[in-house]
């Protein structure tokens, strides 16, 4: 039976990208923890969270941060979805809409937040 | 279908429910922390409900999944990049070990602020 | 001594579902699982299905799940085992009859990955000159008998049967690592595609289930490594 | 019946197959059909090497490789085929380089060759490294090599094919008839040439090195047309089969260097072969050990003797003969590094076979007329390379070398007479009603317990040695069992993968060629190489001295003829090593 090769080409760049941002995301989630939890008193409010958000260095630090997750965490759903579900041309392109979606909603909800902060 | 449970495989499972996860809750950070936009009432509102204890769980079994993740995470680019492949059964080993004990730090320090009083 | 195999049946010709039946065998000291097999199919069952030819361990013929793990029935001895003995075909391939399971995707796969040597012909009327330094780069690659555990094992395979899987994975790379070939921007194409390489998760049911001790995973990252450093 | 048409079809996918697919399949379409996986075929068993004399390690050259090959076959041996042999193993084991073949290399890169039994330098006089090998999973990695540039070359491999006749009518061959195993299906496949190439036939014995595959289908296939089969009497018997089942201990743990004892620690073979020892062909030490074991002289009184590897050291076994480490732990709980090997002789190869000429084209009368279109190559052919004993590690040479002569044969003659037309003039019917026969045999009598009593006849009374009483025995057994076999029943009347039916068809074969075997050695009075008569001494070049050919008459009578062996350089002598 001959093989399949799959729609497109490629997939290195991707494989090499989660690897990178998740490289990345190692010391930021550390660091995200350690600023928002440690050192500091322990309960979340307005005011902690807020000062911070609102410097422009913090600013790009967080939006940084946003895609990285967004980007690593998306196409690892769509490579679980790659290994099995998204096969036949429709449901591929489905499903891949709906990732590339969420992504791209998840992204722009960030933004919003973030960007016209003021504290 | 299932194969004969081992390192590999448990690692790989459990990389996955985990990634999963964390994408999910990724999503609900992000729509939580939006009520930021929203103002101090909102924010502090929806603070309120999550910090309850029993989100606080879920919230330090989420800090696990991100250890775990993370740090097999490192363990697969190991065996990726140096060679790690005939080691990696205790790399594994290594991989529960750190993120068992960074986990429990983490959870006693995460933890022990439900009976502080705010 | 008796023991019992509890094995997998399944005719698509008879109107049954897939069945396990127990069978007790009189087992000889030195028997191997493919010896009691065996001694169902002539003594008591003629109608067992299941492929065998060299009976040890070279041809890959037997490869089957054998307690739940993929193994080469001929190589692995009864006495190992305690209890009564479950057999079933390779998972992750189509059944085909009792213990046959469908293997033309799996040699599919293994031509896809143009396994010969890509190569001018050597200048000389000779051999081509490799090191012996050289010829060790081989070793733990070209042993694979294509017996298939390795790929049957494979949860990725499993939920994409398209996935190149371990095997002609690990074959890919007996070329690709082998000093004499220069092939490996035409093998790129298969192995950079949405089925190829990047399907492959580390999992390492695929050197679990080896009955060689080979290390597929091994040859799997080394070639992306490769892959990856062509590329950039 | 579903047709298929190609230039040429090949029946066999061992080295032999393969290589001929290779080579026709460069200009002509080929397909190969084998009732196993390419890559399960016996020859990747083959463990010590494939011989040419390179000359890569210890000076060496093709005139005492035939010298060598000439006198192991007991003077029985074609000199035409063997000097062909000998010369074109040198290019083949280059172009087999080059194809890929991982061979094991020496310090400055060429190809590692070592010792083995049989092989000398300075015609006869010390042993010689003449083996190439990869390790020791030589025939693995041809056999890979071969399948893998086969399907570079784009041949069309039909896989668990069973092909159960041949389309031969007013001496043309015109293709085979098959029985796809997954669907119990048959097909016509129509070819301009058709090669067997169906292995080697050892299962008919209990002990054995060989696959349950090898069953000989190819020699009584040709049988029913009137072909004869050649020196079917000569059977030989490798000295170091694991006991007690016989799988094969390669014989490169010999060529290494390995001792063989018997139960007082003695190396008996300097009473059997004085100078060369345990590097005598196969055919003496074999009888030396079955002498031993005889005389009560095997470990504890057993029938089994020792071969020693332990004084070669852990890392020189686990370089060179990791596969025999390994099996010998798998199957005997062994380790050779540390332990001595129960070993006992174990029937091996087959010499005889289906006759063919130098281009592999099968010979009607078994002298020189051949059937248009058909050839065979590699175990099942009889050019004569072995005469009455083949050397270790000619074999697979045979296979390659005429393989691929074969191959190139095939495709010079379809260009020749242009592609096949689908005839409907030869009658398939009789196949399918012969099939339909088979599938509905219904008798108290089970195939395995007829096949069991085979094995044990065949190894009764015909192994190492022989004599009239046993092989008269013998024959009478067979002619029993054959009666039997009309009664056999058959428990699967499935079509999928009905391998009870392949069983029964296989062992209608080996019925069929174990009558030839035991007729053939019934009827030589003398003793040759592997075929050792106690009831007569010695050999007898007077009366003897020529191949033996059986044709199996209308009446389904076995029919005697002789041939003259084809001497070139090397008249008979005596054999001493
Ligand atoms: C254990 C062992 C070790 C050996 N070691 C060596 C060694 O070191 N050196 C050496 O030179 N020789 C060695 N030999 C001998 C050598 O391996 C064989 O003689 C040689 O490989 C035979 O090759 P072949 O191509 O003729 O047949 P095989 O490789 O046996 O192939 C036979 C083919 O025919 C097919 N076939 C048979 N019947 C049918 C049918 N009815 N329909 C369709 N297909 C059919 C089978 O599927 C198979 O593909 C060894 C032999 C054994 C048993
Ligand atoms: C903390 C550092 C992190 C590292 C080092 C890391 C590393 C990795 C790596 C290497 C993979 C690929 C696994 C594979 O291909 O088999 C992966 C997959 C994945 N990651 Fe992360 N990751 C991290 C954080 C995160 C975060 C924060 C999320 C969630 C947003 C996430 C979600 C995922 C998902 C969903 C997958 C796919 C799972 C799978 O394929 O089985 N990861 N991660
Ligand atoms: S890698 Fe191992 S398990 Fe996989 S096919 Fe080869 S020998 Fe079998
Ligand atoms: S089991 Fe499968 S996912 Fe990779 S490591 Fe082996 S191929
Ligand atoms: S029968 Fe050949 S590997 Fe088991």
């Amino acid at each position: 039976m001959k093989f399949d090769r799959g729609h497109g080409s490629g997939g290195l760049n991707w494989w090499l990208m989660q690897r990178v941002t998740g490289i990345l995301l190692l010391p930021a989630f550390l660091a995200h923890y350690i600023v928002t939890h440690i050192g500091t008193e322990h309960f979340v409010t307005y005011e902690k969270v807020a000062e911070r958000v609102a410097t422009p260095t913090w600013k790009f630090v967080n939006i940084f941060f946003l895609s990285l997750v967004i980007l690593h965490g998306l196409y690892g759903v769509w490579s679980v979805l790659l290994d099995g579900w998204a096969r036949k041309p429709v449901l591929r392109i489905t499903l891949y809409s709906i990732v590339v979606t969420v992504g791209l909603a998840l992204f722009v909800l960030g933004l919003v937040t973030i960007l016209p902060f003021k504290a | 279908m299932a194969y004969r449970w081992h390192a590999g495989y448990i690692a790989w499972l459990l990389n996955r429910i985990t990634g999963l996860a964390i994408t999910f809750y990724l999503a609900v950070h992000i729509w939580v922390m939006h009520h930021l936009a929203k103002g101090k009432e909102s924010f502090d509102g929806i603070m309120e409900f999550i910090q309850s204890p029993v989100t606080l769980i879920f919230e330090v079994l989420l800090i696990g999944a991100v250890l775990y993740h993370g740090i097999n995470g490192a363990r697969i680019m190991i065996i990726e990049f140096f060679g790690g492949s005939k080691h990696q059964k205790s790399l594994f080993v290594g991989t529960l070990v750190v993120a068992g004990v960074l986990f429990f730090w983490t959870a006693f320090a995460a933890l022990s602020h439900i009976s502080t009083p705010h | 001594m008796e023991r019992q195999f509890k094995v997998f049946r399944y005719d698509p010709e008879s109107s049954k579902k897939p069945y396990f039946q127990t069978y007790t065998v009189d087992v000889q000291k030195s028997w191997t699982i493919l010896d009691a097999l065996n001694a169902i199919k002539w003594e008591q069952d003629g109608s067992l299905s299941y492929r065998r030819s060299c009976r040890h361990g070279i041809c890959g013929s037997c490869a089957m799940k054998i307690n739940g793990k993929n193994e080469l029935a001929c190589e692995l001895q009864v006495f190992t085992l305690k209890g009564v003995i479950k057999v079933e075909p390779l998972p992750g391939f189509e059944v085909l009859r009792d213990l046959v399971t469908d293997m033309d995707r799996f040699f599919g796969h293994i031509e896809a990955v143009k396994p010969w040597l890509i190569a001018g012909l050597s200048p000389t009327d000779k051999e081509r000159l490799q090191s012996p330094e050289d010829r060790k780069k081989l070793d733990g690659l070209y042993e694979c008998i294509l017996c298939g555990a390795c790929t049957s094992s494979c949860p990725s395979y499993w939920s994409n049967d398209d996935f190149l899987g371990p095997a002609a994975l690990l074959k890919a790379a007996r070329y690709c690592f082998d000093t004499r070939d220069e092939g490996f921007h035409e093998r790129m194409d298969v192995l950079n595609s949405r089925n190829g390489l990047w399907r492959c998760h580390t999992i390492f049911n695929c050197v679990e289930a080896c009955p060689k001790d080979l290390n597929p995973t091994e040859a799997i990252v080394r070639l992306r490594a490769r892959l990856a450093a062509e590329k950039i | 019946m579903e047709h298929h048409r190609h230039d040429v079809v090949v029946v066999g996918a061992g080295i032999a197959g393969l290589y001929a697919a290779m080579k026709a399949g460069e200009s002509a379409d080929v397909a190969v059909l084998s009732k196993i996986y390419p890559t399960r075929s016996h020859s990747g068993a083959a463990q010590g090497g494939c011989a040419a004399a390179l000359g890569n390690e210890t000076e060496d050259n093709w005139e005492w490789h035939f010298y060598d090959t000439v006198r192991g076959s007991d003077y029985l041996g074609d000199q035409d085929a063997q000097e062909l042999l000998v010369k074109e193993a040198i290019p083949v084991m280059y172009e087999m380089e080059h194809l890929g073949v991982p061979f094991s290399r020496t310090p400055d890169g060429k190809i590692a060759q070592r010792k083995f039994g049989g092989h000398f330098g300075q015609f006869g006089k010390a042993p010689v490294q003449r083996s190439c090998y990869a390790a020791d999973r030589t025939g693995h990695a041809q056999l890979h090599c071969l399948y893998e540039q086969s399907l570079k070359c784009g041949v069309r491999f039909y896989n668990e094919f069973l092909v159960v006749s041949l389309m031969i009518e007013d001496g043309v061959c015109h293709g085979v008839i098959a029985l796809e195993i997954r669907t119990g299906m048959l097909h016509a496949f129509w070819a301009r040439a058709v090669m067997l190439a169906t292995g080697g036939y050892a299962r008919a014995w209990k002990v054995t090195s060989n696959a349950h595959a090898n069953t000989g289908d190819g020699l009584s296939l040709v049988l029913g047309h009137g072909i004869p089969l050649e020196d079917m009497e000569f059977v030989q018997f490798h000295p170091t089969g694991l006991y007690p089942i016989g799988i094969l201990v390669s014989e490169a743990a010999r060529g290494e260097g390995g001792y063989i004892f018997n139960k007082d620690g003695e190396r008996f073979m300097k009473k059997y072969a004085e100078a060369k020892m345990e590097l005598a062909p196969r055919d003496v030490v074999s009888r030396a050990e079955t002498t031993e074991i005889n005389e009560g002289r095997g470990i504890d009184g057993a029938d089994y003797i020792h071969l020693d590897l332990t004084h070669l050291g852990a890392d020189k076994i686990l370089e060179r003969l990791p596969q025999v480490h390994e099996l010998v732990f798998k199957f005997a709980g062994v380790d050779c590094i540390k332990e001595p090997i129960p070993i006992r002789p174990t029937a091996h190869y087959s010499m005889g076979g289906i006759p063919t000429d130098l281009d592999t084209r099968v010979l009607l009368d078994g002298r020189e007329t051949p059937v248009e279109g058909l050839y065979a190559s590699g175990e099942c052919a009889c050019v004569s390379n072995h005469g009455a004993n083949r050397l270790g590690t000619n074999s697979t040479l045979e296979a390659a070398v005429f393989g691929r002569r074969g191959g190139m044969a095939m495709a010079e003659f379809v260009k020749e007479k242009g592609p096949v037309v689908v005839g409907t003039a030869i009658p398939t019917q009789h196949v399918e009603d012969e099939v339909a026969h088979y599938r509905a045999h219904e008798g108290k009598e089970r195939a395995s317990v007829v096949r069991g009593e085979l094995q044990d006849a065949m190894q009764n009374l015909c192994g190492v040695f022989r004599d009239e009483e046993k092989l008269s025995k013998l024959v009478a057994k067979i002619a029993d069992l054959q009666e039997r076999f009309e009664h056999v029943g058959l428990q699967d009347k499935s079509k999928v993968f009905n391998t009870e039916l392949n069983e029964l068809v296989e062992l209608k074969h080996m019925l069929d060629f174990c009558e030839v075997i035991a007729k053939s050695a019934l009827a030589r009075q003398e003793c040759r190489g592997a075929h050792w008569r106690t009831d007569f001494s010695g050999r007898d070049d007077e009366k003897w001295h020529k191949h033996t050919l059986a044709f199996k008459e209308k009446d389904g009578s076995l029919r005697f003829e002789y041939k003259p062996v084809v001497i070139t350089k090397y008249p008979p002598e005596a054999r001493k090593y």
